[in-house]
């Protein structure tokens, strides 16, 4: 596969690690959240057979973590996101 | 004999002969042939034995689709089982010999099995060998292991090298014959980067197998001088003998260039092949289409081919694969191979048509309305028996037979994504279907167009259209001159009369037989008649088989053949070597090896040295006379505690962690607080992963107000790092975070036991006693100038400093170290002691760190701090791993200190049976330790923290051990804690 | 119809005209007491065992595609019951003795084949671990030796001893390891719940789930509604897609496994063998085929195919493994979707809908528990009530912490 | 600095090596000094002044820049390797703190690389069977990791028959053997 990465451009997919489900991003707060909040973060899967947000992490490159947009049913990829500039936009900050 | 059946032309260089020997007889041949052309031009026509019945069996195909003529190509550790010789290329001295047969290929003692065939039918041995329960791999499995298989491995290792690379290019045309060449030729007028690739060693295709005109002159001609003009564009790269064998996501494909097996062995330095993977912007296949068999009984004699190999012989190699041939087919193209044999004065003795009416061929016997219903021959067809359109039947004495069942495309590669064919009634074939691999198009016969103007035609348009994708403008030349005659296919795919067999899939003797029986057994989805008759499942995929096995289930169920189905090719398209496939990783080049900055000095002592992932680090050090490595260690454990010992611990991951907000970090990646860590101290630090396992663990200091350096295991050295950028950019994106691994930049070596300081104390140029230098102090220092880091940490339990170097210092340290150490007889340790030293500390490690263990497990549930949110906390308070009977760290010894415990052995309580109930734990880890003079281990044990003190039993099967324990604390060694201190 | 070498003979003599349709291709009621959604394997096996085992009636199998065309017909044949923690190896050792009298018991030659398997170690820590996993599997009523480097040498001499990166040092064995001819298994259970009653309907597809008052009543698919008192769901690659049709989440990702064989050859590995320094594992078929696999792609997937890197992995695996094969050629390259867990292990459980029940989370050790899953999920859908060997695979041991997790790699199913 | 400290290079000598087969010249640099430079939260401003200041180059996203005492480039986004004389600069991170100050986060990196300035003509012809980095139509400048066999290296196209290679030290020797076996089946 190749990975369109934002500021690198089309880069083999060999350089990078995968993790899952770009959903990870939104990790509840340890000091309000309780187990059942994070079992359902941690573990529980939409897993759709179509579009898929996930994290990919260039580590044979520039090391950003990337949230690719990719159809798990062909693998055609339809935008690639620094995870940084999604986790702030999602809200995330320290 | 020799080369009987060589006629003239062919593009064979006949002012060289080679020599090459096949099953010990030598032969002759030329360059240009293969191995199958050269054996025919010398009247060998049985080349091989089916699969099952052991049948005898010649090529039927000129080309990589090849069911039969498989063979051992070389001998010794180069031997190469299932070459097909109708591509094997011929080189001087080439030795080939026959597999599957015994005692030999002519008299075959397995051909029983063709007597017996009524009983082996199609998936006769699902319904046997049942009884009695055990014979199954006593007895019958055996005998058909050695009956099954085809060609045998050396079982040596292979002396060639193989090797790998990219290529890039706006488009990829795969095959060149008239529809590639001219669609490599329009993209290369315009400039495009192209990779033009075929499978054969001479371009142009089937244009070097006919006799059609291109442009006013002969096609291979015409080819010749394209191949000419690409060859001299610099945007163009020409790889024959390269065969794309799989297509991969966006635009990836995998090639195999043979770069030496047309030579005996490879040039030196130079791979045998090379696996390429070529990233393409847009890609067109113009591999071409395969000719299929029609089935009739005895259809698989030697000697029988496809009209279009037979044709191809005569045209491309000069060889008349018989001396008297004969024509079968259902459409126009056949008889081409009876124009073009008669032409080369060949004895055409008559071309059998299965159509009605239609001109005659002029000057040949051309029977309409008739089938070939049978065939004799036992080693080699002598003639077949046909059925006149008067109905009477005729035998005609032949030595070679063309048939002609239609033409198939090359679909393989479009539906590697699995996207399946669709159905053309006007050529009967299957072309490439829709939702194959993104910006791959086909051109050509692949497509369908199955004369060479078609394939001119769409070789063009689809390589215009190609670039014009890609924003590029392409020109359309004017065409060459070429023909332009339908196939006029009225298809016949089995002959119905006849009561014996009649081949579909020839290697794994399916006929139409098995196929009726899966359908009466109701196995007629298209998979699983391919399943249970194994159609399509020998190595040529079903090349020339498929289709046919497809259609004639589609007459027995009554379905259109589309409706019947089409099962759709996997990669590779063709058999690629598993050496091909590794490259260069293997050996000792498997995986890349790292070196230690002591690496050097160590291997000038004699060190042992041993794996740990990817590193090889010191694992003793034997001195003169020492016979055993427990000697060695015992040494090193005894006299690091008594006096000093060194250790190289740079494989020890490091990471530096920098920003305003480095320590607000920390306190999120370590269940424990580092916040408040004081600068120029370090503290242990404990990681969970988000499910509340430990996840790693080591020393971090803190080295400036924004500035720490923190210490992970070997192991996980790479995983902390991802995770803590995955911290810092997924999580807590704003945060002033900056981290990189230090982990080779550094040589750091630990310096253990009452005289580490002393030792140190003469290199450092820093007063570094114990009040200026405390325990779980850090600093920058410079050892005699140098610039330094001293960490007062200690994995051993002794008073011991880890100290660091820039690593190309490394090397004058642990000279220095030693040469400094002299007056205290400090020695080196290796991993071996490192862990005795740790055991009887009772600090977790590999064993224990197994990622399935809880802080809680290991006893180190107490740093997991609830005042702040970190990862893993919160989901380390389920219940399920706060149990009070669940696992805790322990420490183990033998109650007779002589007695050996080993790790892996499980608890048992004394007396209690031997049985999965009585299971309390097991042994984690386990050394010998000099200090205590006798094993110890870890283990976990459950409810372990209350059963310190208590007898149990150590329970090993596999060594068949039973030995008395007692439980008890994991330190075993100085609990206190006073030496370190000190 | 009983299958026999007899039979075989007399219908040989005969032009093979008495032989029957393997299955029959019924029409689908209107309702069942039992609807199993997924015709592989586990599927398969779990009709048979309603049927036999706990004498039940009125089953169909729901097939979307044909018999036997899921993971079951696209796997590396093994079979074995070497797993290390308690939740698993009571029921990976019942799985292996069905398989040890699976072909008498529904009459269909399977080829059961136990010719053992060995885990190849390469470091004292391995050595230790397997060690801990073989005491494990002895507990549990399992067969299990340590190997040393001179037996492993003895068995294939083959091997890269002499230049290998990472040194062979010994191995587990468990002697009754082996393989199974994986088509067979579909089909020997397909035709023994096909004589005892089950309809096997192919084609039909579960296109949703008719539930009120938080029962299930029905499926609707493909073919029309049809009715049902239990619906288990067995579908692998698909348990995401058909439990959303409940509203479910579940702790599953599907992930892309490639596997692969070369052309046929003479005899040249006897058992079934994994390297524990790369990602290789290899067996030979009956046919000749070395069967190989390796690590999964490590992407969600749903496309029933893989990508190179992945081929190249294995292939390296086995070129520093077996240095002899490298002039054997790799013929075919294939996918199967696996339902990858949370913690590598498998679910066997009753859902929030009353009746609705599921089987699933196999990664990609489905194939070797297709007798003990088809028997345990019959046994929870007769009996409302888990088997013994398999209370632990439930869907509540991720929220109380008591997760089966083999690999120790946590909640990242593409590490298992 | 004591003169008895003796340095090895990433190979395991006291000098680098160079090695020349055909029209290929492998030479392994070791008279560069490193160290990593990254960006302070919100101290851009003060940094770039900084970096002005002492003219260390910083180059756009995988771009190289050489400057006159001080060269660059770009690793990952708001972080740079920084090279320098080793004879002169072998204390980088000292040389680099007080100009940046508290606007960045620095790392000595010296030794955690080996590098190599593999030249000669054909180039193309050679990383083409080491890496999938285009190198034909790579500008020159372009500095990027990559993998070749198997290790994580930083590749820098200097000119067309110039490239730098930064390979992990501890598997200096591996690095250089993949050169060299795949130089030999290029010729």
């Amino acid at each position: 596969m190749i990975i369109n990465h934002p500021i690198l451009g089309p880069r083999d997919a060999q350089e990078f690690v995968y993790l899952g489900d770009a959903n990870l991003i939104n990790r509840p707060d340890g000091m309000t959240a309780g187990i059942e909040v994070f079992h359902d973060y941690l573990y529980n899967r939409d897993n759709p057979a179509g579009e898929h947000r996930e994290l990919w992490y260039h580590e044979q490159g520039d090391r950003s973590w990337l949230v690719v947009t990719r159809n798990t049913v062909t693998h055609e990829i339809l935008k690639v996101e620094m995870a940084r500039d999604v986790a702030k936009a999602q809200g995330r900050s320290k | 004999m020799s080369q009987s059946n060589r006629i003239s032309g062919g593009q064979i260089d006949r002012s060289k002969t080679f020599r090459f020997t096949f099953d010990g007889h030598t032969y002759t041949g030329h360059p240009g042939d293969t191995l199958a052309s050269a054996l025919l031009a010398n009247g060998v026509r049985l080349m091989g034995r089916s699969f099952k019945y052991h049948r005898p069996r010649g090529p039927i195909s000129a080309g990589s689709e090849e069911p039969n003529a498989l063979v051992h190509l070389r001998s010794g550790a180069r031997q190469e089982p299932n070459t097909r010789a109708t591509v094997a290329e011929l080189f001087d001295g080439l030795e080939a010999t026959s597999q599957n047969a015994w005692p030999s290929l002519k008299l075959d003692a397995m051909a029983i099995n063709d007597r017996l065939n009524s009983f082996f039918t199609a998936g006769f041995y699902y319904k046997t060998f049942m009884w009695p329960a055990a014979f199954w791999e006593k007895v019958y499995e055996p005998i058909i292991r050695r009956a099954a298989g085809l060609g045998a491995l050396s079982k040596e290792e292979d002396p060639d090298e193989y090797d790998k690379g990219f290529l890039h290019c706006d488009l990829l045309v795969i095959g060149a014959g008239p529809a590639g060449l001219m669609a490599a030729l329009t993209a290369g007028r315009a400039g495009a980067r192209v990779v033009l690739a075929d499978e054969d060693f001479r371009m142009g295709g089937r244009l070097n197998a006919e006799t059609h005109e291109v442009g006013g002159q002969a096609g291979a001609d015409w080819a010749a001088g394209v191949v000419a003009e690409l060859a001299a564009m610099s945007n163009v790269r020409l790889m024959t003998r390269t065969t794309i064998v799989g297509a991969f996501d966006h635009g990836i494909y995998s090639a195999v260039e043979r770069v030496s097996d047309h030579l005996a062995v490879p040039m030196a330095g130079k791979p045998r092949q090379t696996l390429w993977r070529i990233y393409s912007k847009r890609a067109i296949l113009a591999g071409g289409a395969t000719e299929r068999p029609i089935a009739f009984e005895n259809n698989d004699r030697p000697g029988i081919m496809l009209a279009g190999a037979l044709r191809a012989y005569a045209n491309r190699w000069g060889v008349a694969a018989g001396d008297r041939v004969a024509v079968f087919t259902n459409n126009d193209d056949g008889l081409r191979t009876a124009k073009d044999l008669q032409a080369k004065g060949v004895d055409v003795a008559a071309v059998i048509d299965s159509r009605e009416g239609g001109d005659l061929l002029p000057g040949i016997r051309h029977l309409q309305g008739t089938q070939v219903i049978d065939s004799s021959g036992g080693l080699g067809l002598k003639s077949v028996t046909v059925r006149l359109a008067n109905g009477k039947t005729e035998t005609i004495s032949c030595t070679a037979l063309g048939v002609s069942g239609g033409w198939n495309p090359n679909v393989n590669i479009t539906s590697h994504h699995r996207s399946r064919p669709e159905w053309r009634e006007d050529i009967a074939a299957f072309v490439p279907g829709t939702g194959g691999p993104a910006g791959l198009t086909a051109a050509g016969a692949a497509n369908g167009a199955l004369s060479t103007h078609g394939a001119l035609l769409t070789g063009q348009a689809q390589a215009i259209a190609a670039l014009t994708d890609l924003g590029l403008t392409a020109k359309a030349a004017n065409l060459p001159k070429a023909e332009d005659a339908p196939i006029a296919i009225s298809p016949l795919w089995y002959v119905h009369e006849g009561k014996g067999r009649a081949w579909i899939d020839q290697q794994n003797d399916v006929t139409v037989k098995d196929v009726k029986l899966a359908h009466k057994e109701n196995f007629t989805s298209v998979e699983h008649l391919k399943r249970y008759t194994t159609l399509g499942m020998a190595t040529d995929q079903g090349k020339t088989g498929n289709v046919l096995g497809i259609a004639v289930m589609a007459e027995l169920t009554g379905q259109s053949i589309p409706a019947t189905g089409t099962t759709i090719y996997r990669p590779p398209y063709t058999p690629v070597a598993m050496g091909t496939l590794a490259g260069r990783s293997r050996g000792k080049e498997f995986k890349p090896f790292r070196l230690t900055p002591s690496h050097k000095w160590a291997a000038e002592q004699g060190a042992i040295f041993v794996e740990v992932g990817n590193w090889l680090r010191t694992q003793w050090v034997p001195k003169p006379g020492e016979t055993t490595w427990r000697e060695s260690v015992d040494r090193e454990v005894l006299a690091t505690r008594r006096l000093v010992g060194i250790c190289d611990v740079t494989t020890l991951g490091k990471i530096d962690i920098q920003g305003t907000d480095a320590g607000a970090f920390l306190d999120k990646v370590y269940a424990n607080t580092f916040s408040t860590l004081a600068v120029g101290k370090c503290r242990y630090g404990l990681m969970l992963r988000e499910d509340g396992m430990v996840f790693d663990d080591g020393t971090t200091a803190r080295m400036g107000e924004h500035e720490f350096v923190m210490t992970t295991t070997t192991a996980n050295a790479v995983t902390v790092f991802r995770h803590l950028e995955y911290c810092r950019q997924c999580l807590w994106p704003d945060m002033d975070v900056q981290i990189i691994s230090t982990t080779e930049a550094w040589a750091q070596f630990s310096v253990a036991g009452p005289n580490a300081r002393k030792l140190l104390q003469k290199i450092v140029d820093q007063d570094i006693s114990d009040a200026a230098f405390p325990y779980m102090g850090a600093g920058n220092i410079t050892v005699q100038g140098l610039r330094g880091r001293l960490f007062r940490i200690s994995f051993s339990g002794e008073l011991a400093y880890e100290i660091a170097v820039p690593t190309r210092y490394g090397d004058a340290m642990i000279r220095k170290l030693m040469e400094a150490g002299a007056e205290f007889d400090a020695i080196v340790y290796g991993t071996e002691a490192l862990g005795v030293m740790r055991i009887e500390k009772g600090h977790v490690a590999g064993g224990e760190l197994n990622g399935q263990s809880t802080a809680l497990n290991m006893g180190l549930g107490k740093m997991v701090s609830k005042k702040k949110d970190s990862i893993g906390m919160v989901l380390s308070q389920r219940e399920g791993m706060n149990q009070p009977d669940g696992y805790r760290l322990v420490g183990v010894k033998p109650v007779d200190p002589k007695a050996t415990i080993s790790a892996g052995s499980h608890f048992m309580e004394i007396g209690a049976p031997v049985e999965l109930a009585s299971d309390g734990g097991w042994l984690t880890s386990k050394v010998y330790s000099p200090h205590l003079g006798s094993d110890i281990a870890l283990g976990y044990l459950k409810a372990g923290d209350q059963k310190i003190g208590r007898r149990m039993r150590a329970v090993n099967f596999l060594t068949k051990t039973d030995t008395e324990v007692e439980i008890v604390s994991p330190h075993f060694f100085d609990p206190e804690g006073e030496r370190l201190r000190g | 119809m009983r299958y026999s070498g007899f039979r075989v003979i007399a219908e040989a003599l005969t032009g093979h005209k008495g032989w029957k349709p393997v299955w029959r291709d019924p029409a689908p009621q209107a309702e069942y007491d039992y609807i199993i959604v997924g015709g592989g394997g586990h599927g398969l096996a779990t009709a048979y065992y309603l049927a036999k085992e706990f004498k039940q009636a009125r089953i169909a199998v729901l097939e979307k595609g044909y018999l036997g065309g899921g993971n079951v017909g696209r796997n590396t044949t093994i079979i074995r019951s070497n797993y290390l923690l308690d939740g698993n190896e009571p029921f990976y050792e019942f799985s292996l003795k069905l398989w040890e009298g699976l072909e008498q018991d529904f009459n269909y030659n399977a080829m059961v084949s136990q010719r053992g398997i060995i885990n190849l170690i390469h470091t004292d820590a391995q050595r230790d671990a397997f060690t801990r996993r073989g005491n494990g599997m002895i507990l549990n009523g399992a067969d299990a030796e340590l190997l040393n480097r001179d037996q492993v040498r003895a068995m294939y001499p083959f091997l890269n001893f002499d230049n290998a990166r990472f040194p062979i040092k010994g191995a587990l064995m468990q002697r009754r390891g082996g393989t199974v001819r994986h088509d067979a298994v579909a089909w020997g259970y397909a035709r023994g719940a096909d004589m005892r009653g089950v309809d096997l309907i192919q084609n039909c597809e579960v296109t949703g789930m008719r539930i009120e008052n938080g029962r299930i009543r029905g499926v609707e698919t493909s073919r029309g509604f049809i009715g049902a008192k239990k619906v288990g769901v067995a579908v692998a690659g698909s348990s995401s897609k058909v439990m959303a049709h409940a509203g479910m989440r579940l702790p599953i990702e599907s992930h892309v496994l490639q596997a692969f064989v070369s052309e046929g050859l003479k005899p040249f590995i006897a058992g079934v063998m994994t390297f524990g320094a790369g990602h290789f594992y290899v067996s030979q078929s009956d046919k000749g085929g070395l069967v190989f696999g390796g690590d999964i792609d490590g992407y969600n997937s749903y496309a029933q195919r893989g990508n190179l890197p992945v081929i190249e992995d294995v292939a390296e695996g086995g070129m520093a493994l077996m240095p002899a094969i490298g002039r054997a050629r790799l013929l075919r390259t294939w996918g199967g979707i696996m339902d990858m867990s949370m913690d590598g292990s498998p679910i066997i459980d009753k859902t929030h809908v009353e009746g609705l029940y599921f089987n699933g989370g196999w990664c990609y050790g489905g194939f070797k528990a297709t007798p003990a899953s088809g028997w345990c999920f019959a046994h929870l859908l007769a009996k409302d009530e888990p088997h013994k060997t398999a209370t632990a695979y439930r869907f509540d041991r991720f929220l109380k912490g008591l997760m089966i997790d083999e690999k120790g790699q946590g909640a990242q199913p593409n590490l298992h | 600095m004591d003169k008895a400290w003796k340095a090895l290079t990433g190979l395991g000598h006291e000098t680098a090596e160079t090695v020349e087969i055909g029209p290929y010249r492998i030479v392994e640099r070791f008279d560069v000094a490193l160290a990593s430079l990254a960006v302070r939260r919100g101290q851009d401003k003060g940094f770039q002044a900084a970096a002005k200041k002492l003219g260390v180059p910083l180059p756009g996203a995988a771009r190289h820049e050489a400057g006159k005492v001080f060269s660059a480039f770009w690793t990952t986004p708001e972080m740079w390797l920084v090279e320098a004389d080793f004879a002169t600069h072998e204390d980088i991170v000292s040389a680099l703190k007080p100009g940046f100050a508290e606007t960045a986060s620095i790392t000595e990196q010296t030794d955690a690389w080996v590098r190599f300035d593999v030249s000669g003509a054909g180039l193309v012809a050679l990383f083409e069977r080491l890496t999938n980095l285009d190198l034909a139509t790579l500008p020159d400048g372009f500095a990027s990791r990559t993998v070749i066999e198997h290790l994580g290296v930083y590749l820098i196209r200097h000119s067309a028959t110039l490239v730098t290679l930064y390979g992990p030290r501890s598997s200096a020797q591996g690095l250089l053997h993949a050169l060299e076996v795949t130089v030999k089946s290029v010729l």
